[in-house]
């Protein structure tokens, strides 16, 4: 491939060089084992305390203790839903999560569901946002815990956390934001959001995969999930990951010192993006855009009367690189779980597009990608057996 | 992600026999908007043979090389030979599909199949393809699938 | 630290040049998301997909499709150990670990005990090893899995797998075992072991921290520890980390390229270092010395009338980096449990050292690591209040 | 892992009046080797004053080095005052311990009281320094420490 047009950044990053470099000294002489008690053992063990202190003053965490290293977005979701739904052996109780939540969230919960807990999948209104009003009607005597995500991945509504985590604690609950797509893009402060606990994730921040972090409030009870050696104060288990720790910390460094700069960058970029695709398009439009308070490097189109993957694989041959909103790539029969949830009907979420944008980004990519897709778009409308009837619908009104 | 074939991305990108014969003596029309593929063959017969067959499809990679591989396997073929073809066969044509899209060569075989009865039950004869199943709203493709089908949310 | 003897291989490794190179184009160009269908991510799938072959090939697997990659050791010993007790939804059943299991089994078995299961910790003989008919002897009608480890991580016992593996076949259940120590190191072949599942660590065979693998047999049912998008078909869910997977796959194909040559050459160091103790220092003696089946890299030490921490920071300042055999390093209280599973008595057991050879190991290293313990353990023991009456009552008999 | 600071490995690298006092006038013995940690302070006593002191001690590096500040605390000091050190002040004199190795401080403190008390009884008098924890089989040293101990099994 000559020249990729990367968008989607909210899949993952390239690894920035200045993450690169403060993660060689630990692929290289400074390997030691994190908890081990001579030198070079404590050199790793120090390099990981100087990682959590940078990443605990970046969320605002009063004590570094509060950030446990994971291996991921995924296992610290995983961490959280379990390990605060059973924390202190308990094993009933009722937790809502929000419906569009992204698996690594669902299937957690899914699982206490089948463990003693009872769930509830609170749903998004049509503009792409929980409610405060609707979690408090959801919310029960015996509700132990709330999880409703900071930024969604494929529409990019940001929720209003401070007003649900404070519905959650007045009955009682804790609370825990999955905060993977948000980290580094938008101010994040965990005294303002008032979580208890927040997921994030290494390589959505130009960071390593296979790293990511969960903040954890002091004196919250969480049961451990990766059992073993008892490593990050026995609340996550295996040999830590210095050169990932290390990593993570530059990247949420260099987001936050850039981030003033970027993100008016990204929406200016993101409007032209959103400008282009609807001035160019008919029978388009983009999900949840009433909505002001949303990540500013994702948009996600709805184009009638095409598939998803199709302009996906067509985009591709062009050097573009981008995502369906449809999370499953496992065939058509299941659109994306999140368009659903905002009421987008099942025939028309089949023809979502995410487009996301990152620190490369450029105004040329915007357009080369805006020039590629209208074509792409014509090709697959002619030769689709259902388009002529959706416009004449349409046009009828 | 799993791959498609280089002969299915020679089908998706250049599908052969896209569109609609105006004149048509049989038409099918299979799949469903709300699972996301929908597939149209027209077809014109000769001497209970295959003489010309286009398509329309609305769907995914699968689904649109799939519909264009059965346009060529089935054009010339008697009527009885092109209900015959099975879904394994559009797969193996196209040296192999991801287990994920598997159903999609249903939809081609039974698009197929609605086309060739349809020209039939037209002329007062009797249909011959079976059920079809695509159209069917309680049919899950899926069901013969190995469950090993790939990641979601990224 | 101008100069460092490591001697804690078992620790941890550095990582191999040739295994970093492996991994820079994940790092760098090759950053797609493995799950992506555009070009980038199709990349990162053969990527994944190649290093999954290599893996397979090496460990004897059938099908590319039985090794899932995972975040660690850790990781794979708590999927293995929960996930197949509790694979098709079984919530009852007894399993069996060995007592002296690396702590990454033994909690996930103390997890399953609270949580419906009944479970057996069986003891090693002093020889360090599980014997067959002691395993014959703890199963039960209703025995699911056992697992046992295949080299102890601190007395380096290699244990008869294939004999307990049938044991347990024998008696219905699934036979895990945890290979963290052994992969790469010793030859090592699914079918001949006759394992249904193994835990394997990068870290340990020059490869990248925070990456492993898990081996699971074909059809063998297991529920998926870590959940949410479902990677590695369904089995482990979590952004795929491509640099760990190439890092893994190549750090292992360097083991087995090199084994003929250094399993020798690092049996000969051993020696010299076991002579070299057992000669210059009286009152003192090697772990399961009896036992012929071990590892070629791990010397366990018993030095009567010394603690072991105490050895350890007197060698670290002379820039020797070596361990204590006991495990935990929470304070002097709680010996090794490996060592007191082999029936070390525990006045003793805190006395021991690790010591681990690798890669880099060199004669001058073994023998400046002797000539530097005699005098630490002589002065350590002129300054214990015991160690008069020890060499009195040794002397008595 | 944790660091001791550099007061403790100053303290367990060069440990300050190590030995036994052959004429002493009382002798402490506590700890147990089962534990791992057994600690020996002998002292000379002059006017109810700690006139010479010293140690041995089998243990880790904060046992060797938490036994050494102290023999550097209470000599001079009157019997009263060496008995009332505690393992606080032992742990603040050393610029800190590590949560999991407070209990080291224990065995300091248990070892003078038990040294000053033996020079009691030995001439008659009676014991001033309370129940010597750390040689009841029961005393679990690490109870009172912060639950975030550190990592096993490496
Ligand atoms: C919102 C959200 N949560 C969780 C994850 C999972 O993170 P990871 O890929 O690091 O496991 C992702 C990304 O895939 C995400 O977008
Ligand atoms: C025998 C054994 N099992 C499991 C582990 C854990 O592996 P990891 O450190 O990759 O989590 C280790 C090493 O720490 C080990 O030696």
């Amino acid at each position: 491939m000559d020249h990729i047009v990367y968008l989607d950044y909210a899949a993952t990053t390239p690894v920035d060089e200045r993450v690169l470099d403060a993660m060689m000294p630990f692929l290289r002489e400074r390997y030691g084992n994190a908890n081990s008690l001579y030198a070079l053992g404590r050199d790793a063990y120090k390099a990981m305390e100087d990682a959590r202190e940078r990443v605990a003053a970046s969320i605002g965490a009063s004590h570094p203790g509060e950030v446990i290293f994971t291996s991921g977005g995924t296992e610290s979701d995983n961490t959280a839903l379990i390990g605060l739904a059973t924390g202190g052996g308990r094993s009933s109780g009722h937790v809502i999560v929000s419906a569009f939540e992204h698996h690594a969230v669902l299937e957690p919960a899914e699982w206490l569901s089948k463990h003693g807990f009872d769930v509830t999948e609170l749903g998004p209104r049509p503009d792409g946002l929980i409610h405060a009003e609707d979690l408090k009607a959801a919310m029960r005597e015996d509700t132990v815990l709330v999880s409703v995500m900071h930024g969604n991945n494929e529409i990019g509504t940001i929720q209003p956390i401070r007003e649900l985590a404070d519905v959650a604690h007045a009955g009682g609950a804790l609370f825990h934001t999955d905060a993977a797509q948000t980290l580094g893009k938008v101010d994040f402060d965990v005294d303002e959001l008032g979580v208890d606990a927040a997921s994030f994730s290494s390589h959505k921040i130009y960071g390593p995969k296979g790293f990511g972090a969960l903040y954890l409030r002091k004196g919250t009870r969480m049961a451990p999930y990766m059992m073993g050696g008892g490593q990050e104060s026995r609340r996550r288990s295996g040999t830590q990951n210095t050169a990932g720790a290390a990593g993570f910390a530059k990247a949420l460094e260099i987001m936050d010192a850039e981030r003033a700069a970027e993100t008016p960058r990204l929406t200016a970029l993101r409007d032209r993006l959103v400008e282009g695709v609807l001035g160019r398009l008919e029978l388009t439009s983009l999900n949840a855009a009433e909505t002001d308070t949303r990540l500013p490097h994702i948009a996600n189109f709805i184009i009638k009367g095409v598939e998803g993957e199709a302009m996906l694989l067509h985009l591709d041959a062009k050097g573009i690189a981008i995502s369906t909103g449809s999370a499953c790539s496992s065939g058509s029969l299941k659109p994306s779980h999140v368009l659903l949830a905002i009421g987008c009907p099942q025939e028309f979420a089949h023809g979502s597009l995410r487009v996301s944008l990152g620190r490369y980004t450029t105004e040329e990519d915007i357009d080369f990608f805006v020039e590629s897709l209208v074509p792409v778009v014509e090709r697959l409308r002619s030769m689709s057996p259902l388009y002529a009837k959706i416009k004449a619908a349409h046009e009828a009104g | 992600m799993q791959l498609y074939s280089d002969k299915v991305m020679d089908h998706f990108s250049n599908p052969r026999n896209v569109g609609v014969i105006e004149d048509a003596d049989g038409t099918g029309e299979v799949g469903n908007p709300i699972c996301g593929d929908v597939m149209k063959i027209t077809i014109k017969v000769d001497d209970d043979k295959i003489d010309d067959i286009m398509f329309q499809t609305l769907g995914c990679g699968a689904a649109i090389a799939t519909s264009s591989i059965v346009t060529e396997m089935a054009r010339g073929m008697s009527l009885g030979d092109a209900v015959s073809i099975t879904k394994k066969q559009v797969a193996e044509e196209l040296g192999g599909l991801p287990p994920a899209k598997m159903h999609c060569s249903v939809l081609a075989t039974d698009g197929l199949k609605a086309a060739v009865d349809d020209y039939l039950v037209k002329r007062g004869r009797e249909p011959i393809a079976g059920p079809i199943l695509s159209s069917d709203p309680n049919f899950d493709p899926h069901e013969d699938e190995e469950s090993e089908s790939e990641a979601c949310d990224l």
